[in-house]
């Protein structure tokens, strides 16, 4: 049952963002659901894309994961062990094996640390008590992720954004974590830039056997970095598949409007253009049925009602739409 | 000597026009505070007295001499030691009407000493009287219960004036507080709180011409600075409490006249004879012979000020003048601390009220000639009221604190017996038994002469004793626009004013 | 996509002479020059007082009492640059020494209640609920509370002095840093980085300490320097009342509290103190909006 | 909104009762009303002890503190110690005095803060932004009591044009108004500048500028306006401490206020008047606030405060 | 077809510190066509949005025109009074920025705002411009619009509030519309709904669209022809399928190549190496030459524009020889 390929696996997570409100403002009294109720499963040493629209929850689920806010329901299995059930301090000791790496290179960083205080803080706080250890080991990433010594010593704000960023995967980097959680890494990249984290990301990938969560809202990325793929919408996963497969046969409507929202990547390529209509329902109140519904342009009329599941539409390509599923033995 | 002052003293009085000029026959007096409540037995106030004087008035009345004189009474004649006979004036009204009689008379001493008026301050002055009876409707006789020298001088006092029975039974405690009705020279007609209080003239008051204003206003001003701008820009007449510093400014005004009168009230550095070193007389004559109080009357208070020997004034009865205060003598001051083996440097803790400007320069004064003496001297300022309700009465306000004393029956055996009287509220430690003895034995008789005698020793032994610095006799300061006439400053706050007129 | 802030304008940093350099500073900065001068000049009485007064502070001389400045006097005795006060002591004196009160009750009193508010601020900030409820509700409670009658009713049990008035300021005006700790901790708490400094492993204290405290360093520094500023106003005021420290000790506040009646009679006693207190309160104020400007140009008053 | 609101109330209630606690048990700290009473007549110990009796200081605190709050339920503080008046009576006398004063200082202030403000954003970095922060700064380093008192001399002394003190008519307001305004201003003209200078930097100001409208407007209208919102929370704020921080402008101007019935109701230890009067101004305090959240509702829309977390 | 409507001429732009001059766009010409779809792109910090806010005269403090001219019909900028610009600000050329969030006011309802810039342009009633206001929210394809008119911008969504702005822009009639990053802030589901909307516009309307953004992608979609800004200057201008077809400069191939393709698989990408340089801290001569796989000797000397025998024009010594012609540079 234990697959040793797999590395983490995702059951139902869910997490719900209290409104408080009521007379003494501590009742809950709505819920934004952020992440309601996704399930995946990410294998030692692959690339697994999230994409979706903003606020589809992405970065929650991400954060989820690392337990940074408390999941509100289910499980995420990491080598096996259920992360939910561990207490504080337990928990911060498996950050250790899992790290993040966050969008804003400006905001991660803080502003008052040196590049090297900022890398070297994992080790301190996981336990490494040899000064002359930990800094031979901030030395090492530094040169792994291309910064200099003498930049060790300056503040954030003296560099550029993606030498930022290669502050920020160091810093995942030196506690040796087998799970980088990378957060829209390259959103805020210029496009000079972006290939160059991309480029870094990948290397370490291969020098370390890391394994990749990576979160993008960028189709055109996704596809070059990652290895399979799960698309969001409103705080569901509505495909799941490898990225061949969603690229060149998506199944959800979703999906295939995103894709086709992509600008040409050449003037002359004319594309016939899925243009949906209105905007992204609010995750306080998600339409009933399938949450896609209110934009689908392939939208039946059960689809308002029935809640689709995330099932096999073919080997390997999980997908959330009734156009897939036999209804009838969803009633049931 | 001081530039400062002597420049602005260059009698050159300024030529400066009235700023008064179209202010009829009233006048406006700028005072610090106001009671809040005008109901005689509720207070203990002297701002009450300074307004309440002209509206009400009691059986005796004090002159502005200090002479007790019979007031709405005609005559009165004591038939024993416990019975005093009062004879009534005739035709007198209320300024509401209301006939004044015997029967007002009762009505005010069963008020004062009756439930309502326990609750209030005045009350115990007056637990020598047992019982107010009518004899006829201008008769009254006063039963005692025990022999009270003083009582004639507490009828003068502020609980004991004749308010209006039905006019007090049928509006009501709360409408009397805040619109009194007496027989006096001025009735109120107008009254807003901490601002203004006016008062009109009363055209049927029993002293014929008087008073001979139309109308006075009170004008509640507490800031002493703000006070003078007032005055200076004409906006009141007369300003009481002339602060020591304002005086050059008021001399050196061409319209304003400053006027000053001596009080009862006298200030002291007490010590608190429970503490080492101050414990030993020796040490506490060794302080008095330390400091130049003429030095300092004459130089922080301007001169205005009287020397004292004792804790009393020379209005006081029981003042014996043939005392000497302490002289300046600092090689004797030296040579008394040396005897009591006080070690030089040695500190001594003193406790004043903070908000007394006069008295926190008077402080440093006695500090700096305390430590010619080799004596160091902490002064602690404090908010007034803890000094008084809290630090003194548990001994706490140091080796050394301030102490004001009102004394307005004018008679020792008051200020004496409080404050020497073993266990009173602000004799926390001073114990001595000749004192006891003589304070005893005043108590016991009514003839004046023998009490006199009694207080010549008691001054002696206090003076030699020592319990306290004795500082002055204070000068209360007025300052008046020249177009008032007739205005007589009182020693004791309350203010004369029907015999006043306007230019 | 690219949503980068722009790049700030960075000069080449060129060797420049330090007197150009300083006179540059100055001519960008003359708030912040102004201000630091005159706090300087108030920090250099305090401390070099005892060398450069010309006279003892608490020398009395009851005959140079109220003695004009030596300039203003026609009499030719005076012997007092800027006169004399009530007991013939020199004033310029007093006001020199009168600098390290004022400056001492800024100074501790800021200090007590930053380090009160702080502490809670970051509390009350960081780990919210109910800790929060309860450190803000005692904030509204003390903003309530009339500060005078807290001086008089800490000064009743305690006793008065330099000291207390300072441990009456610093308890009462936690208040202000608490809050405005607590806001910027929970705009900081949303930040990534703290959000990165949990995901590698941070306790809360660590986190607390490492990445929130010297975020926040900037804003209680400036506005540390805003309330030296009014704590000595406030010693000012409360020596009007009555309040103040030891008469004997030279303090601008009780100077001015004691001198309000002799201002038309030697306006000097008056008007000297005052005009140290302004400069240098002003010298503060100058420095902290040029420091807020600076390094916090989001802070609210 | 209504449960906001009726959650602030709730709030309010805790506030106050906090507060009447804390007050009740510290006022007794401080010494003795009645020592007070007799400090300037004097009597024996014995008719000391009878007034503290008559006056009920005598009960147990617990018992005198239960009394205090029964009162406190219908709005009565009691009767004065000092002048038997009923406290609420006192009090509602100097209301309007108080408000009249706490406003006419905010009107002050914001007559000199909101022009200085203003003008110092706009011109950021020039000479008028130089002098006009140098002139807020000024204006809150004086004492408050020295100012009053040199404007007295100035304005009342020598040039004649306005009233020292009292409380009669609007000439009287002018001075304490100026002197409780000179110190708010310069902290509001901080606040406005800041303020303005953040608004100023948002991109909707660049909209407006690309509309073509004229400055003037749109620094008013579109900046402004924006600018106000802190603004007003901070006159808020400072509306509710004027009421009863204004003691030491209310000395000096013979001004009947609040502050003054407590200082001297302190100076009394007229237990009964600090109690009503501080809880009165916790109250005033505390509506205060609340009234200023709501009226956000009216500057900026975006604000629905029933909504807020 | 090609009737210029705006020409720019040697525009420099900068800020003065320590008494000198320090460029941030650094003598630029070009010109806009009426009709037509001008795309200006480059990295970050650029100057992109330097140059359009100079078209507006919306250059923040601290930032001033230094030399050079824009003329517009027979206007020329460069001796604008503030009179002048508004006048052109809003009629003639109207402007809308990257961050819908933050563009309009938060305290106006939209009717108040579309209404305002109509009521300052055009001598109309109050009444008159309402209408006006709903027919543009028509116009940009705002559901229910009579209801939106008088809602806050907060209660709309950002694509929502970007046809506002694009309402707003276009109430006056203006000949050209400045749209810095107008789809940015925008998921891509909604930037194709804005850039749809645009095209739609310019058809109807006919006016000249500079469109400012880093995204070749939108470039490809929107633009007949292109800019390359780098570093405050041009380095390329081209038609936009020549552009992609043949990039000629360095920086213009570098970017391309280093946009992962959706239609291609590779390992790597390539990238530029190094940073785009801060202003004020330029390398000497050609700005990109650090960065340039080409470099050489001749790069320490700034090059001018070249034309290429395609039509592009080209700042590269590369191309010199093959130049048909220099174009002048001052
Ligand atoms: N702390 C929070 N409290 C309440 N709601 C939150 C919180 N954090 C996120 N949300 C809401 O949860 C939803 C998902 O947010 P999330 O940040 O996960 O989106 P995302 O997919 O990462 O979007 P983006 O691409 O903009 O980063 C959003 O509607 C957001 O408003
Ligand atoms: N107010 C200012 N004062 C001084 N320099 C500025 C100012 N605003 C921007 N700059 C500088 O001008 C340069 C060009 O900025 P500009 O905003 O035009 O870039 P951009 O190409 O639009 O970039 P982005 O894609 O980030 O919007 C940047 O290096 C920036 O640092
Ligand atoms: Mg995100
Ligand atoms: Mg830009
Ligand atoms: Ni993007």
């Amino acid at each position: 049952m234990l697959n040793t390929d797999e590395l983490l696996r995702v059951e139902d997570l869910k997490k719900h963002f209290p409104i408080k409100g009521g007379i003494t403002g501590k009742k809950t009294v709505q819920h934004v659901k952020a992440v309601d109720g996704i399930s995946f499963d990410v294998k030692r040493g692959e690339t697994f894309g999230i994409v979706g629209e903003s606020g589809c929850g992405k970065s929650t689920a991400g954060r989820a994961i690392l337990r940074m806010i408390e999941p509100t329901d289910g499980h995420i299995y990491f080598e096996g062990k259920d992360l939910v059930g561990l207490n504080k301090t337990e928990m911060r000791k498996m950050r250790k094996d899992i790290q993040i790496i966050f969008q804003d290179p400006f905001a991660s960083l803080n502003p008052r640390m040196r590049v090297f205080d900022i890398v070297e803080e994992p080790l301190i706080n996981f336990g490494v008590k040899d000064a002359k250890e930990r800094r031979r080991r901030v030395e090492e990433v530094a040169d792994q992720v291309g910064l200099t010594l003498a930049q060790l010593k300056r503040l954030p704000h003296e560099f550029s954004g993606g030498q930022r960023q290669r502050i920020g995967i160091a810093r995942a980097l030196i506690s040796k974590p087998k799970l980088i959680i990378a957060d829209e890494p390259v959103s805020a990249l210029d496009v000079s830039i972006q290939s160059q984290v991309l480029n870094l990301m990948k290397d370490l990938q291969k020098e370390f056997g890391l394994t990749y969560i990576f979160i993008s809202h960028d189709l055109s990325v996704v596809k070059h970095f990652c290895d399979r793929i799960g698309v969001m919408y409103l705080g569901k996963m509505v495909e799941i598949t490898g990225k061949e497969k969603l690229y060149d046969r998506p199944l959800h409507p979703y999906s295939q409007a995103l894709l086709s929202a992509l600008p040409s990547s050449h003037p002359l390529q004319k594309k016939e253009r899925i243009i949906l209509t209105g905007d992204v329902p609010s995750p306080v109140h998600p339409p009933s049925g399938c949450s896609f519904h209110t934009r689908c342009p392939a939208r039946m009329e059960v689809c308002s009602t029935i809640e689709p599941l995330l099932l096999e539409a073919e080997s390997d390509h999980r997908v959330s739409c009734l156009l897939y599923q036999e209804t009838e033995t969803r009633t049931g | 000597s001081g530039g400062g002052s002597e420049q602005g003293q260059g009698n050159t009085k300024k030529n400066e026009s009235n700023p008064v000029t179209d202010r009829g026959n009233e006048i406006v007096i700028g005072v610090t505070a106001e009671p809040q409540n005008w109901d005689p037995i509720d207070t203990f106030l002297l701002d009450w007295s300074t307004v309440a004087n002209s509206v009400f008035e009691g059986l005796m009345e004090r002159t502005l001499d200090l002479e007790l004189k019979p007031g709405l009474a005609e005559s009165y004649e004591y038939l024993d030691d416990t019975t005093l006979e009062f004879k009534l004036r005739e035709g007198i009204e209320f300024h509401n009407g209301e006939p004044f009689n015997a029967e007002a008379v009762k009505f005010s001493f069963d008020r004062l000493l009756g439930e309502e008026g326990q609750k209030g301050p005045q009350y115990s002055n007056y637990t020598s009287i047992d019982s107010v009876e009518v004899i006829d409707d201008f008769t009254v006789q006063f039963k005692l219960n025990t022999p009270d020298p003083v009582l004639l001088t507490k009828l003068a006092g502020y609980g004991a004036v004749i308010v209006p029975p039905k006019y007090v039974q049928e509006e009501g405690d709360e409408n009397f507080n805040n619109n009194p009705v007496g027989t006096g020279p001025f009735k109120m007609t107008e009254y807003k709180r901490d601002q203004t209080i006016v008062l009109e003239k009363n055209e049927n008051y029993w002293q014929e011409g008087l008073p001979k204003l139309d109308k006075v206003t009170f004008k509640v001003v507490p800031e002493a600075s703000t006070r003078l701008a007032e005055l200076q820009t004409g906006k009141i007449d007369i300003m009481k409490r002339v602060e020591v510093a304002q005086a050059d400014s008021v001399k050196d005004s061409g319209f304003l006249e400053l006027k000053e009168v001596g009080t009862p009230t006298v200030y002291a550095l007490r010590f608190d004879t429970a503490k080492a070193p101050v414990d030993d007389v020796r040490v506490r004559q060794a302080i008095n012979y330390a400091i130049d109080k003429t030095a300092i009357l004459e130089e922080i208070m301007g001169g205005y000020g009287m020397p004292i020997s004792t804790f009393q004034s020379e209005l006081s009865f029981g003042n014996n003048p043939d005392l000497e205060p302490y002289p300046y003598d600092p090689e004797k001051a030296k040579q008394l601390l040396k005897e009591a083996g006080v070690a030089e440097g040695t500190a001594l803790d003193v406790y004043i009220p903070g908000d007394d400007g006069n008295f926190k320069e008077i402080a440093q004064a006695v500090a700096f000639y305390l430590e010619e003496a080799g004596l160091k001297m902490n002064i602690n300022s404090v908010d007034q009221t803890t000094l008084i309700s809290d630090l003194i009465p548990n001994a706490e306000a140091g080796h050394m604190y301030r102490m004001g004393w009102g004394g307005w029956t004018l008679d020792f055996d008051n200020t004496a017996y409080l404050m020497y009287h073993e266990g009173e509220q602000w004799n926390p430690s001073f114990k001595d038994e000749k004192v006891e003895e003589l304070l005893a034995a005043q108590r016991n008789t009514v003839d004046q002469d023998e009490r006199e005698a009694i207080f010549k020793e008691l001054t002696e032994v206090l003076y030699e004793l020592a319990p306290e610095v004795n500082l002055y006799q204070a000068v209360d300061l007025y300052a008046v626009n020249n177009r008032v006439k007739n205005f007589q400053p009182p020693h004791e706050d309350r203010l004369r004013l029907e015999e006043v007129t306007v230019e | 996509m690219a949503n980068v802030q722009s790049t700030p304008v960075v000069e080449k940093q060129k060797k420049k002479s330090g007197a150009v350099k300083f006179f540059a500073f100055i001519r960008n900065n003359p708030i912040g020059v102004l201000g630091l001068l005159l706090v300087a000049l108030s920090v250099g009485s305090a401390l070099l007082a005892p060398w450069i007064v010309p006279f003892g502070p608490t020398d009395a001389s009851l005959t140079a009492r109220l003695d004009a400045p030596t300039w203003q006097d026609t009499t030719g005795e005076s012997q007092y640059f800027l006169g004399g006060d009530q007991l013939g002591r020199d004033l310029l004196s007093r006001i020199i020494y009168g600098a390290r009160i004022s400056l001492m009750v800024g100074l501790f009193g800021v200090l007590i209640s930053l380090v009160l508010g702080t502490i809670l601020g970051l509390i009350s900030g960081y780990f919210g609920k109910w800790m929060d409820d309860f450190i803000m509700r005692a904030a509204d409670v003390q903003l309530a509370f009339p500060f005078i009658l807290f001086a008089i009713v800490v000064m009743s049990v305690l006793g008065t002095g330099v000291w207390k008035i300072i441990i009456i300021l610093g308890i009462t005006y936690w208040v202000g840093f608490a809050r405005l700790i607590r806001g910027q901790v929970i705009s900081l708490k949303e930040q990534e980085f703290i959000h990165a400094a949990k995901a590698i492993g941070g306790t809360n204290f660590t986190i607390i300490r490492k990445h929130i405290l010297p975020n926040v360093l900037s804003s209680i520094f400036v506005l540390g320097t805003m309330y030296i500023a009014e704590f000595i106003l406030l010693e000012a005021s409360l020596t009007f009342l009555g309040l103040g420290v030891d008469p004997t000790i030279p303090s601008w506040g009780g100077m001015l509290a004691d001198s309000r009646n002799y201002i038309t009679s030697a306006w000097w006693t008056a008007v000297f103190p005052g005009v140290a207190i302004m400069l240098t309160v002003l010298g503060f104020n100058l420095l902290g909006d040029w420091l807020r400007d600076r390094y916090d140009p989001n802070l609210k008053v | 909104m209504f449960a906001y609101i009726v959650r602030r109330m709730l709030h309010m209630l805790l506030v106050v009762f906090v507060i009447s606690l804390i007050i009740f048990f510290s006022i007794r700290l401080t010494g003795d009303p009645v020592s007070v009473m007799f400090s300037t007549g004097e009597a024996s110990k014995e008719a000391i002890e009878a007034v503290r009796a008559n006056l009920g200081l005598d009960k147990p605190l617990p018992v005198q503190y239960a009394i205090f709050i029964k009162g406190l339920l219908t709005f009565d503080f009691g009767e004065s110690f000092r002048s038997g008046m009923p406290v609420t009576t006192l009090i509602m006398e100097r209301a309007w005095a108080t408000l009249s004063l706490a406003l006419g200082g905010i009107v002050v202030a914001i007559l000199i803060a909101f022009p200085v403000g203003i003008l110092s954003a706009v011109k950021r970095g020039s000479g008028v932004d130089f002098f006009g922060r140098i002139f807020s700064l000024v204006g809150i380093s004086f004492p408050n009591f020295w100012l009053g008192i040199m404007l007295i001399l100035v304005f009342a002394v020598y040039l004649q044009w306005l009233p020292a003190s009292g409380f009669d008519s609007f000439q009287h307001l002018i001075l304490p108004s100026i002197t409780l305004g000179m110190i708010l201003s310069g902290i509001l003209a901080r606040l406005v500048r800041s303020s303005m200078l953040e608004v100023l930097n948002q991109q909707y100001i660049s909209t407006a500028k690309s509309k073509g409208i004229s400055e003037w407007s749109v620094i008013m209208k579109h900046g402004f306006r924006n600018a106000l919102l802190p603004t007003v929370t901070f006159l808020g704020l400072q509306f509710g401490s004027l009421l009863g921080g204004t003691v030491i402008v209310e000395q000096v101007f013979s001004w009947p206020g609040i502050g003054t019935l407590i200082i001297d109701a302190i100076n009394q230890r007229d237990y009964p008047v600090i109690q009503g009067g501080v809880i009165f101004l916790a109250i005033i305090m505390v509506v205060v606030n609340l009234l200023v959240d709501l009226s956000y509702t009216l500057i900026d829309p975006r604000i629905k405060t029933g909504k807020e977390a | 077809m090609d009737i210029k409507l705006l020409e720019v001429v040697n525009l420099k732009v900068g800020v003065n510190q320590d008494n000198k001059e320090i460029p941030i766009v650094n003598g630029i010409s070009f010109h806009l066509n009426k009709g037509e779809t001008l795309g200006i792109v480059g990295e970050s910090g650029c100057g992109k949005s330097m140059t359009s806010l100079a078209l507006m005269g919306l250059l923040p403090p601290g930032v001033d025109w230094q030399s050079g001219d824009i003329i517009l019909e027979d206007m020329h900028f460069k001796n604008f009074k503030n009179k002048d610009w508004r006048s052109v600000r809003g009629k003639k050329i109207s402007m809308i920025f990257q961050e819908p969030m933050s563009s309009l006011n938060p305290v106006y309802t939209v009717a108040d705002q579309i209404m305002e810039i109509v009521l300052n342009h055009e001598n109309v009633s109050k009444r008159q411009a309402r209408v006006r206001a709903l027919e543009m929210l028509k116009l940009v394809g705002i559901p229910r619009p009579e209801q939106v008119l008088d809602e806050y911008p907060h209660q709309l969504s950002g694509g929502m509030r970007q046809r506002i702005m694009i309402a707003i822009a276009l109430a006056c009639n203006p000949e050209i519309l400045i749209a810095d990053e107008p789809t940015t802030a925008l998921d891509v589901t909604i930037q194709a709904q804005i850039l749809e909307l645009m095209k739609e516009i310019q058809e109807k309307l006919h006016m000249s669209i500079v469109l400012i953004t880093h995204d070749l992608g939108v470039v490809a979609e929107m633009c007949d022809r292109v800019m390359v800004m780098y570093a405050g200057e041009i380095v390329e201008k081209a038609k936009v399928v020549d552009l992609f077809d043949s990039p000629k400069h360095p920086y213009t191939q570098g970017l391309l190549e280093s946009l992962p393709d959706i239609n291609k698989q590779m390992e790597y990408l390539s990238s530029i190496p190094g940073i785009v340089p801060a202003p004020g801290n330029m390398p000497i001569g050609c700005k990109f030459s650090p960065r340039c796989p080409f470099v050489h000797d001749r790069c320490s000397v700034n090059p001018p524009l070249f034309d290429t025998p395609e039509g592009t024009k080209v700042k590269c010594w590369l191309y010199e020889e093959a130049s048909v012609k220099k174009e002048a540079v001052l």
